[in-house]
C-alpha cells in the first residue's frame, strides 16, 4: 500500500503559511503580498509533485502521527482529490487580489481557504471534513465581506447565518452516522455501511449532510446566499467560490455518497435537488436582468447538473461529474470577470462587441461552451453526463431531458446578453472600455478551454480513470485503513 | 454521365481517398483566409474562384459515386471518449454538398461586385459564408452520428452568425432562430444518446440495431425526437415561426444562400435517418394506436400541412423577402413529402425539388436584393413598375417564379409533376390535393409578388432607377437559366439526383433526358418545353405579322373611368392584393401556433420569476428544515425521529 | 379663363386620303375585307352622361337587339368602335370624353346622340355645357331629336356600317390631320394647361397621318405641360414621396 | 414526323374553329333566352378579323405584347396535347397533370401582360380571376384527382380507352357521378361565366383584365376564348364522358358541356370574389369530395 507522508503539505504549508502572513505584512507592507503568493506557489509545488506520484503510483494515505484508521487522522489522496487540490490551487493563484492592499486580511483567508479546501478534499474522516469545511467556510465569510461594502457585509452576514444552520444540521448527521456505526472514518463506515447504514437512519444521516455540505455546493434549496454574495464579493472571492470552492463541497458529498451511503434513496435525493436546483437556476438565470446575477443563477443550475452527474451510480456518472465541474470551474470564472465590469442591467452591454470585440467573442465562446456546443469541451461533458444518464434508470432520462432544456434556457439568456454585445450602442451610452490588464484571467481561462478542446481524448481517458478509481470503493477503504503505517 | 464512364478518366487515377479531404481542407483554408484577408476587395473573388474549384472537385467526386464507389472517406477521424468519429461522403451527402457550394458560389459572386461594396461588414460576410459552407460539408459527410451531430450544431450556429449580420431585428430573428435550434438540436443529441444506450455505439448500423432492439414506445420517442429535431431545421410545422424573419433579415446573397440550402440540411438529416437508415417501412409499421395512421403518414401529413399552409401564410405577406421565406417553409414540405412517399418517383422527385428550389429560390432572392439594391425596400406596397427600369431583373424573377409555381417550362414544374405523380400512384389523393392545393396558393402568392415590384405604376422616386450591375444580373440570370435548362431537360437534373437516390438505396428511377416514362402517364419536358415554345413562336407570329405595328404609350395612358393619372396619383393595386381571398381565409390566421410560442415564452417567463420569488424571499432556514423534513418523508426514514 | 377668342372655324369636306399601300390589289383587298368586318362588328362605348340614356337599354335588349348587326356594348374605350355620346356635355364631362375618344383604338366613330350635341339643345344657353360637339371631337353622325327613339338610333348604327363598308366614315382621321384645331377648341375651353395623356402627335407620326394641321400653335402649348403629363417631373416639382404620410 | 406535323396545324386548327362554334353557340344561346335574335353565324370572326384589323395597336410594354404570345402559345400548346378523335396528339408525352398546368401559363401570361398596362382596374381584375381561379380549381382538382384514382393513370389516352371500352355505362358520368357533377360545377367556374364572373365587372371595373386591351391584344383574348371553351369541354369530355369516338359524337359533348354552362348561366347575378369561394369551397368541393370518397371506398 501506498503511504506518502506529504499528503498533508497542501493542507499544511498553507495553513502555516496564513498564521504567518500577518506578521510578514506587519513587518513590510509589501512583504506580506509577496510572501502569500510564495506559499501559495510553494503549494502548488507540493501538490503538484503529490499528484505526480499519485498518478504514477496509486491512491496514498497517511495516517498523523503514526495513529492508523480508525482512530488516527487519515488523510487520502486519489486522482481526483489531486486534481482538485491543484485546481484549487491554481485557482487561487489566478485569482489572487491584483489591487497592492496592505490589509493582510483577504491574503490570510485564502491561505486559509487553500489549506481548508485542500483538507477538505483529502481528508479520510467524516469529522476532520467537518472540521475543514468549517475553516472554508469561515474563510470564505470573510472574503465574501472583502469588498468592504455594505451589501457584501450583509450578505456575508445571511450567509454565514445560512451556513452556520447548514454546519449544525452536518454535525447532526455526523452524530447519527456515530451513533448508528461507532466510528467516523470513511473507510470504516464503508465496510460497516451495508449492515449498520442501510436504512432509515442512514438515509436521515445522507440527507442532514447533504443539506449541511450542499450549503457551500449550492444545492437547491439552501443556495440563496449565491446571488446575493456573487453580487457583492469581489469578483476574485466569487470566481473562487463559484469556479472551485463549492466544486469541493460537491467531491466530498460524492465521497459519502460513494464510500457511506451507496443506496437508492440517497442517490434518489441528490438527483431530486439536482433537477430542483437545475431548474431555479436556469429559469431564474433567464429572468435575470444583470449579468452578475444571471451567472449566479446559472452556477446554481450547473452545480444542478453536476449534482444529478454524481447522482448516477458508477464511474459514468462520477467521470460526467468531474468533467462538468472541470469545465464549469474553467468557463464561470472567466464569466464573472467579464461580468464584473458590467454590474448593473444586461442592456448596459449594447456596442460592448465595438468597444472589446476580443471580449464579446469570449463571452460567446464561453457561452457555446457552457451551452455544450461540439466541438467545445462543454459538449463532451455533456455527452458524458447524458451517456451515463441513458444507461441508467429512466429516473435518469428525465434528468437528461431537463438537463437538455435547461440548455435551451441556458442558450436564450447568454446569447440574449451576446445580441446587446453586438447589438448597436443605444444612444449616448456605450459599452465600458476594458482596462487591459483586467482580464487577464479570462482570457486564460479562454484560452484553457480551447487547449482543451484539441486535448479532449486523453483528457477524457484521464478523468475516466480518475472516475473509475474514486468508484472503486473496496480499493479506497483498503487504502485508508492499510495505508499510513 | 453513366455514359461517359464506360472508360477510364484520369479522376480515377487521382487517390479517391483524398477528394474529401481536399474539399474539406480548401473551405476550411477559405474560411480562416477570408477571416484574415475579409477586408479586402479582391476576398469576394478569391471565395468566389475558390468555390468554383471545389464544385470542379465535387463533379470529379460525383462521377467516382456515379461510377459505382459507394462513398468517399476522409482521413479524417478521431477517438474521442472512446468513440470513433469519421467523415465519408456517399451519394445523399454529395448531392447536398454539390448544391451547398453551387449556391455559395452564386452568392459569393454576386457579393463581390457592386453589392458587396455596399455592405457595411461585407469581408465578414464572405468569411461566415465560408464557414456555413465548411460546416455544412463536414455535416453531409458525416460518417456516424456523433459526427452527425457535431455537424448539425456547427451547421446551426454557423447560420446564426450568418443571419445576425442583418443588425437590428435581424439579430432578434436570429435570436429566436437560435432558441429553436438548440432546442432541435438537444432533441437530437438525446435521440442518438438513446441509441449509443441500446447499442453502445454511435455508428450509423447502431442506429439500425437500435431500432430492431428498442420496444415500439422507445422507437416512437427515437422517432418524434429524431423528427423534431431535424424538422425545426426544416421549419416543419409547427416549428416553423422563426425561420421566415430570420431568412429575410439576413443580408441578401447570404440570405439567397441560406434560402436555398440551409433549411436543406434538415431535410438531408431526415432523410439520411428515417429514410436511409430506419427505412420507411420500419415508420409504416409504426402504428399510431387507434388510428389508421403510422409515423409515416402522421409525417406525411405534417409535412402536407408545411405545405398548405405556409403557403397561405406567404399570400399575406407585404415584404417580398417574408413572402419568399415563407414559400421557402411550404416548398421544404414537398420535398419530404415526396421523399416519404417512398417510391423511386417520389424520392426521385423530392430530390430533384431539392435542386430545383435551390436554383430558383437563390435566383429570386437575388433578384429581390438587386430591387433592394436599387429601390431601397422590398416592401410590397412602396414599389410597382420597375420592369421599365430593371428588365433583366425581371426576367429573373419571372422565371424564379414559374418555377416556384411549379408551371411549365420551368424545373419546378418536373419536381412538382413526379411528387403529385407518385401521391396519385401511391394512393394518396388527399395529400395530392393539398399538394395541388398549396401550388395555386403559390400561384397567387408570386403573382402578387412580381405584380407588385415590377407590374403596375413606376413611381416618380424610381423614375431615375437602373438595372443592377452586370456582377448581380449575371448570377441571377445563370441560375434563373439553369432552371429553364433542367426544367428543359430534367434528365440532367434526375442525373444528379441519381447519385443520391442510390445512397439512399430503393428502386432507381428510370429516366431519359427529358423526364420519365411511366405506365400510367409520362411526362418529357423536351416535347412539352419544345412546343411550349414553338406556341409561343406561333403566337409571336400571329401578334407581329397580323394587324399593324404596335405603338407603346406612356403609363399614364391609361383607362381608369375618365379619370386623369398622372405622377402625384398612387393607382398601384398592390396593398391587400386579393382582399377576396383575405375575407374568407382571413379569420384562419388565428395563429395558434404563434399563441403557442408566445404561451412557452410566458410560461418560462413566469415559472422564472417565480423561482426568483422562491429565492428572494430568503426563508432559506425554513426551507432548509421544510426539506430536510421532507427528504426524511422522502427516504422512509420518518419513523426514527418520534 | 384665357382672355383667346375660342378658335371655331368650319369643318373642312371630310376626305379620305390613298396611301401608296392602297395601290395594291392585295392591300385593297384586304382593305375590303377589314372594313366588311369592321361594319359588321360595331362596339360601342355609351357615353351616358345625359338624359338619353334611357333609350338605349331597348336598342340592345330583346325589342331592339343590336347585337344582331354585330353591335354590342362596350365599357372601356381601347374595346370601342363607337364613342356614343348620348346627350348634354357639361364642361367638366366633356374633358372626359376627349380623355376616351383619344384612347379609343383607331379607325373610331363618334356619334352624337340627340340635339343637345348639336347645339346645345335645351341648355343651348346653359354657362356649362358644351354647344357642338364636333368642335372637339370629330363627329361622324348625328342622330338629331330630343330625345331619338330606339328606332333612329338603329337607322344611324346602320347608315354607318355603310358608311364603313364603303370606306367614307374617317372622322378619326381628321382628329390626327388638324389635332391642332380640335386641341385649340379645347383649350379655349378649358384653358391653356389643358392636356390629355395620349400624345395624339406621336401616335399620328408613328402611324403615318401626320398631317400641315396636326401641329401648330396650340399642340406647342402643350409641350410645356408635357413633361408634367409624362412624368418628367421638373426640379422644382415638390417630392411627395419622402414627406408623405405613411398609411396604416 | 409527318403525323406530328399533321397534329400541330389541324389540333389547334380544329381547336380555334371549334371555339368559333362554341362562341357563336354560347352567344346564340344567350340570345335566344333573352328572346332575342342574336348575332349573326359568322360575328366570332368579324369580331376577330375586326380587331386584329385596327389601325392603331397600343401597347404598354414588351410584356404586353409577350402576354400575348403566352396567351396564344400556351393555348396552341394545351391543344396538342389534348387527345381528341384521330388525333393523340402529344398526350402520350405529358398526361392530364401535365395539361392542367400547361394551362396556368395562358393565365400567367395574361395575368402579367395586364399587370404590366399599369391599370388599377385590370389589376383589381387579374386578382379576382386569381382568386376565383383558386375557388374553381380546388374542387376541380379533386374531381381530377378522384377520376385518375379511378382509372389507375393520368395519360388521357388511356383514360379515353378505358371508358370506350365498356360504352356509355362505363363513362365517368356514369362511374362517378358525384365527381363529375362537383367537376361540372367547378367547370362552369372556370368559364367565367354568371354567377362567377366578377374579375370581369363590366361596369365596375371595365372589365378587369381586359380594360386596357385592345385591337389586336383583343382579339388574341377573343381567340384566346375559344380555345378555352374548347378545351375546357375537351378536358371534362375526356374525364367524364367517355372521350371522343369520332367527331360527331366528340363535338357533341364538347358543346353539350358548354351548353349546360351556358344554359344556366343566365339566371344568375354576380358572386362577390368571397361569396363565390365560399361557394365553390362548400358545395362544389364537398360533392366532388364525397365522390373522391366513393372512390376511394371501392
Amino acid at each position: 500500500m501506498n503511504t506518502v507522508p506529504q499528503i498533508i503539505f497542501p493542507v499544511a504549508i498553507p495553513l502555516i503559511a496564513a498564521f504567518l502572513l500577518p506578521i510578514a505584512g506587519r513587518c513590510h507592507a509589501g512583504f506580506g503580498r509577496i510572501f502569500g503568493r510564495a506559499a501559495v506557489l510553494v503549494t502548488f509545488l507540493a501538490s503538484a509533485l503529490l499528484a505526480w506520484q499519485v498518478a504514477g503510483a496509486g491512491p496514498a494515505s497517511s495516517a498523523m502521527g503514526g495513529f492508523k484508521a480508525p482512530l488516527g487522522i487519515v488523510f487520502y489522496a486519489d486522482n481526483l482529490a489531486m486534481a482538485f487540490v491543484l485546481l484549487l490551487n491554481i485557482g487561487v493563484w489566478l485569482f489572487w487580489p491584483s489591487g497592492d492592499e496592505d490589509r493582510s486580511g483577504p491574503y490570510t483567508l485564502l491561505l486559509t481557504l487553500l489549506g481548508g479546501g485542500a483538507g477538505l478534499v483529502l481528508s479520510g474522516d467524516l469529522f476532520n471534513i467537518f472540521v475543514f469545511y468549517e475553516i472554508v467556510a469561515v474563510a470564505s465569510y470573510g472574503l465574501a465581506a472583502s469588498g468592504g461594502s455594505a451589501a457584501g457585509f450583509g450578505a456575508s452576514l445571511r450567509y454565514l447565518l445560512l451556513s452556520a444552520l447548514g454546519s449544525s444540521l452536518a454535525l447532526m448527521g455526523i452524530a447519527l452516522v456515530y451513533a448508528a456505526a461507532g466510528t467516523l472514518n470513511l473507510a470504516d463506515l464503508a465496510l460497516l455501511a451495508p449492515d449498520v447504514l442501510r436504512g432509515p437512519p442512514g438515509a436521515a444521516a445522507f440527507l442532514l449532510l447533504l443539506i449541511g455540505f450542499g450549503v457551500k455546493a449550492e444545492l437547491f434549496p439552501v443556495n440563496s446566499w449565491v446571488p446575493e454574495i456573487y453580487a457583492s464579493a469581489p469578483v476574485r472571492v466569487t470566481s473562487l467560490l463559484a469556479g472551485i470552492v463549492s466544486k469541493l463541497a460537491l467531491i466530498v458529498i460524492l465521497r459519502f455518497l460513494v464510500l457511506v451511503f451507496p443506496m437508492p434513496s440517497a442517490y434518489g435525493l441528490l438527483l431530486t435537488l439536482g433537477i430542483l436546483g437545475v431548474l431555479a437556476g436556469e429559469l431564474a438565470a433567464y429572468r435575470a436582468r444583470d449579468l452578475n446575477s444571471t451567472f449566479a443563477w446559472s452556477s446554481i443550475a450547473q452545480l444542478g447538473v453536476i449534482a444529478i452527474a454524481f447522482s448516477i451510480p458508477g464511474p459514468a456518472g462520477i467521470a460526467a461529474g468531474i468533467a462538468l465541474a472541470l469545465h464549469h470551474a474553467v468557463v464561470k470564472p472567466a464569466f464573472f470577470f467579464i461580468a464584473d465590469k458590467w454590474r448593473g442591467d444586461v442592456k448596459l452591454l449594447s456596442g460592448g462587441a465595438r468597444t472589446s470585440p476580443l471580449v464579446a467573442a469570449l463571452f460567446v465562446l464561453l457561452s457555446l461552451s457552457i451551452i455544450g456546443i461540439p466541438p467545445l469541451p462543454g459538449f463532451w461533458a455533456k455527452y458524458l453526463l447524458l451517456d451515463a444518464a441513458f444507461s441508467s434508470s429512466p429516473a435518469y432520462w428525465l434528468a437528461a431531458a431537463v438537463v437538455l432544456a435547461g440548455a435551451v434556457v441556458e442558450g436564450a439568456y447568454l446569447f440574449r446578453a451576446a445580441g446587446f454585445f453586438y447589438g448597436g450602442p443605444q444612444k449616448g451610452r456605450g459599452a465600458a472600455l476594458f482596462m487591459p490588464g483586467e482580464l487577464v484571467p479570462a482570457f486564460v481561462l479562454g484560452a484553457v478551454l480551447l487547449v482543451a478542446m484539441f486535448a479532449i481524448a486523453p483528457l477524457g481517458a484521464y478523468i475516466t480513470s480518475m472516475a473509475v478509481q474514486a468508484a472503486d470503493v473496496p480499493a479506497i477503504a483498503a487504502q485508508i485503513l492499510l495505508g499510513g503505517n | 454521365m453513366s455514359l461517359l464512364l464506360r472508360r477510364r478518366f484520369f479522376w480515377e487515377e487521382i487517390d479517391l481517398m483524398s477528394l474529401l479531404d481536399i474539399l474539406l481542407l480548401v473551405a476550411a483554408l477559405l474560411a480562416s483566409g477570408l477571416f484574415v484577408l475579409g477586408r479586402g476587395s479582391f476576398a469576394g473573388w478569391l471565395a468566389t474562384v475558390v468555390y468554383g474549384l471545389m464544385l470542379a472537385v465535387l463533379a470529379i467526386a460525383g462521377l467516382a459515386l456515379d461510377s459505382g464507389v459507394a462513398f468517399i472517406p476522409s482521413a479524417m477521424s478521431f477517438e474521442i471518449l472512446g468513440r470513433n468519429l469519421g467523415w465519408r461522403l456517399d451519394g445523399l451527402g454529395w448531392f447536398f454538398a454539390l448544391l451547398t457550394v453551387g449556391a455559395a458560389f452564386f452568392a459569393s459572386w454576386y457579393g463581390s461586385g457592386e453589392w458587396g461594396r455596399k455592405q457595411k461588414r461585407m469581408g465578414l460576410q464572405h468569411a461566415l459564408l465560408a464557414l456555413n459552407v465548411l460546416a455544412m460539408l463536414l455535416l453531409l459527410s458525416s460518417g456516424d452520428l456523433l459526427s452527425l451531430f457535431i455537424g448539425w450544431e456547427l451547421v446551426s450556429w454557423a447560420a446564426f452568425a450568418i443571419m445576425t449580420q442583418g443588425g437590428g431585428p435581424a439579430v432578434a430573428a436570429a435570436y429566436r432562430y437560435m432558441i429553436y435550434a438548440l432546442a432541435g438540436a438537444m432533441a437530437v443529441f438525446a435521440a442518438i444518446m438513446l441509441v449509443q444506450n441500446v447499442t453502445g455505439g454511435l455508428g450509423f448500423a447502431d442506429l439500425q440495431t437500435a431500432i430492431s432492439a428498442m420496444s415500439t414506445a422507445q422507437v416512437w420517442v427515437l422517432f418524434i425526437l429524431f423528427a423534431a429535431g431535424f424538422g425545426v431545421k426544416m421549419a416543419l410545422m409547427p416549428f416553423h415561426l422563426w425561420q421566415a424573419p430570420a431568412y429575410s433579415e439576413t443580408p441578401g446573397a447570404s440570405s439567397a444562400f441560406l434560402n436555398a440550402v440551409s433549411a436543406r440540411m434538415g431535410l438531408f438529416a431526415l432523410i439520411l435517418v428515417l429514410v436511409k437508415l430506419t427505412g420507411l417501412e420500419a415508420l409504416g409499421s409504426l402504428a399510431i394506436p387507434f388510428t389508421f395512421m403510422s409515423a409515416k403518414s402522421a409525417l406525411m401529413w405534417v409535412a402536407a400541412i408545411t405545405m398548405v399552409v405556409p403557403t397561405f401564410i406567404a399570400l399575406m405577406q407585404t415584404d417580398a423577402r417574408m413572402l419568399l421565406t415563407w414559400h421557402g417553409i411550404g416548398q421544404g414540405g414537398y420535398m419530404l413529402l415526396g421523399v416519404l412517399v417512398g417510391t423511386s418517383l417520389g424520392t426521385a422527385g423530392g430530390l430533384m425539388h431539392v435542386f430545383n428550389y435551390a436554383t430558383y429560390q437563390a435566383a429570386l432572392f437575388l433578384a429581390v436584393t438587386a430591387v433592394i439594391h436599387r429601390a431601397g425596400t422590398s416592401d410590397l406596397d412602396e414599389l410597382g413598375g420597375l420592369i421599365t427600369r430593371m428588365p433583366w431583373t425581371y426576367v429573373t424573377l419571372l422565371m424564379g417564379i414559374i418555377g416556384l409555381a411549379g408551371l411549365p417550362p420551368m424545373n419546378g414544374f418536373v419536381s412538382k409533376w413526379m411528387i403529385y405523380k407518385s401521391l396519385l400512384d401511391g394512393g394518396q389523393p388527399l395529400l395530392l390535393i393539398m399538394a395541388f392545393a398549396a401550388t395555386l396558393g403559390t400561384i397567387l402568392s408570386v403573382y402578387k409578388l412580381i405584380h407588385n415590384i415590377f407590374l403596375g405604376q413606376l413611381r416618380r422616386e424610381h423614375q431615375h432607377l437602373k438595372e443592377a450591375p452586370v456582377s448581380m444580373v449575371l448570377p441571377m440570370l445563370i441560375l434563373a437559366g439553369i432552371g429553364f435548362v433542367t426544367g428543359f431537360m430534367p434528365g440532367l437534373a434526375l442525373n444528379i439526383t441519381d447519385i443520391a437516390q442510390r445512397a439512399i438505396g430503393g428502386d432507381m428511377l428510370p429516366h431519359h433526358l427529358g423526364g420519365v416514362t411511366l405506365a400510367t402517364g409520362s411526362l418529357n419536358m423536351l416535347w412539352v418545353v419544345g412546343v411550349l415554345i414553338g406556341a409561343i413562336g406561333a403566337g409571336a407570329l400571329i401578334f407581329y405579322l397580323l394587324g399593324n405595328r404596335r405603338y407603346e404609350v406612356h403609363q399614364f395612358d391609361n383607362y381608369a373611368g375618365g379619370h386623369f393619372l398622372s405622377a402625384d396619383i398612387r393607382y398601384h393595386f398592390s396593398h391587400e392584393f386579393y382582399p377576396g381571398l383575405a375575407r374568407v381565409i382571413g379569420p384562419w390566421y388565428r395563429g395558434s401556433i404563434v399563441r403557442a410560442e408566445q404561451g412557452i415564452g410566458i410560461l418560462v417567463n413566469v415559472a422564472g420569476d417565480l423561482w426568483q420569488a422562491v429565492f428572494r424571499v430568503a426563508y432559506t432556514p425554513l426551507y432548509m428544515l421544510l426539506v430536510v423534513v421532507l427528504g426524511l418523508v422522502f427516504t422512509g426514514s420518518w419513523g426514527i425521529v418520534p | 379663363m384665357s382672355d383667346k377668342l375660342p378658335v371655331i372655324e368650319d369643318q373642312p369636306e371630310i376626305c379620305r386620303s390613298v396611301d401608296a399601300g392602297e395601290r395594291s390589289v392585295w392591300t385593297r383587298v384586304m382593305n375590303r375585307f377589314a372594313d366588311h368586318c369592321r361594319a359588321r362588328s360595331l362596339f360601342v362605348l355609351h357615353y351616358c352622361t345625359g338624359c338619353g340614356a334611357i333609350e338605349l337599354p331597348p336598342t340592345i335588349t330583346s325589342r331592339f337587339d343590336m347585337e344582331r348587326v354585330g353591335v354590342s356594348p362596350m365599357v372601356t374605350p381601347r374595346q370601342a368602335d363607337i364613342l356614343l355620346i348620348t346627350g348634354y356635355l357639361s364642361i367638366k364631362t366633356l374633358k372626359r370624353v376627349i380623355l376616351s375618344y383619344e384612347q379609343m383604338q383607331s379607325p373610331k366613330y363618334v356619334i352624337g346622340f340627340g340635339s343637345c350635341t348639336i347645339n346645345g339643345g335645351m341648355y343651348w344657353n346653359s354657362y356649362a355645357t358644351v354647344k357642338r360637339l364636333d368642335q372637339y371631337i370629330p363627329a361622324d353622325l348625328f342622330i338629331a331629336g330630343c330625345m331619338p327613339r330606339p328606332e333612329a338610333v338603329q337607322q344611324v348604327l346602320l347608315k354607318l356600317m355603310e358608311d364603313i363598308d364603303a370606306g367614307k366614315a374617317n372622322g378619326w382621321q381628321d382628329y390626327y390631320n388638324n389635332y391642332d384645331r380640335y386641341l385649340g377648341n379645347q383649350q379655349a375651353l378649358f384653358g391653356e394647361s389643358w392636356h390629355t395623356p395620349t400624345d395624339v402627335i406621336a401616335e399620328a407620326k408613328h402611324y403615318g397621318y401626320l398631317a400641315d394641321g396636326t401641329m401648330g400653335r396650340h399642340t406647342d402649348l402643350l409641350l410645356k405641360r408635357a413633361d408634367y403629363a409624362l412624368d418628367r417631373v421638373p426640379e422644382d416639382y415638390p417630392e411627395r414621396g419622402k414627406n408623405e404620410r405613411r398609411l396604416p | 414526323m409527318m403525323s406530328y406535323v399533321a397534329d400541330f396545324i389541324f389540333m389547334p386548327l380544329i381547336a380555334f374553329v371549334t371555339g368559333l362554334g362554341l362562341v357563336l353557340m354560347a352567344r346564340r344561346v344567350r340570345a335566344k333566352i333573352e328572346r332575342r335574335v342574336g348575332p349573326p353565324v359568322l360575328q366570332p370572326i368579324y369580331d376577330i378579323v375586326k380587331l386584329y384589323a385596327k389601325k392603331t395597336q397600343i401597347s404598354h410594354g414588351i410584356m404586353h405584347d409577350l402576354s400575348i404570345m403566352m396567351l396564344l402559345g400556351g393555348f396552341i400548346t394545351a391543344e396538342i396535347f389534348l387527345p381528341v378523335p384521330g388525333f393523340d396528339g402529344l398526350a402520350g408525352e405529358g398526361d392530364l397533370i401535365t395539361l392542367i398546368y400547361i394551362m396556368m401559363v395562358p393565365m400567367l401570361g395574361l395575368a402579367l401582360g395586364v399587370g404590366s398596362c399599369a391599370n388599377p382596374n385590370g389589376s383589381i381584375g387579374i386578382s379576382r380571376a386569381l382568386t376565383a381561379m383558386l375557388a374553381y380549381d380546388i374542387p376541380f382538382i379533386i374531381a381530377v384527382t378522384g377520376a385518375c384514382m379511378a382509372y389507375g393513370t393520368t395519360n388521357l389516352i388511356e383514360i379515353v380507352q378505358i371508358q370506350q371500352a365498356g360504352g356509355p355505362a362505363s363513362w365517368g358520368a356514369a362511374t362517378m357521378p358525384l365527381l363529375a357533377f362537383g367537376g361540372l360545377l367547378a367547370v362552369h367556374g372556370m368559364m367565367g361565366k354568371e354567377p362567377f364572373e366578377i374579375y370581369i365587372a363590366p361596369a365596375e371595373i371595365a372589365t378587369g383584365p381586359m380594360v386596357e386591351m385592345s385591337g389586336k391584344y383583343m382579339g388574341a383574348l377573343f381567340i384566346m376564348q375559344c380555345f378555352q371553351l374548347y378545351t375546357i369541354g375537351v378536358i371534362y369530355t375526356t374525364l367524364f364522358l367517355g372521350g371522343g369516338e369520332n367527331w360527331p359524337f366528340f363535338l357533341a359533348k364538347v358543346f353539350a358541356v358548354v351548353f349546360i354552362s351556358v344554359a344556366v348561366t343566365n339566371v344568375y347575378g354576380r358572386f362577390k370574389t368571397d361569396t363565390m369561394i365560399r361557394w365553390m369551397w362548400k358545395w362544389p368541393t364537398g360533392i366532388a369530395l364525397a365522390g373522391l370518397a366513393l372512390v376511394m371506398a371501392n
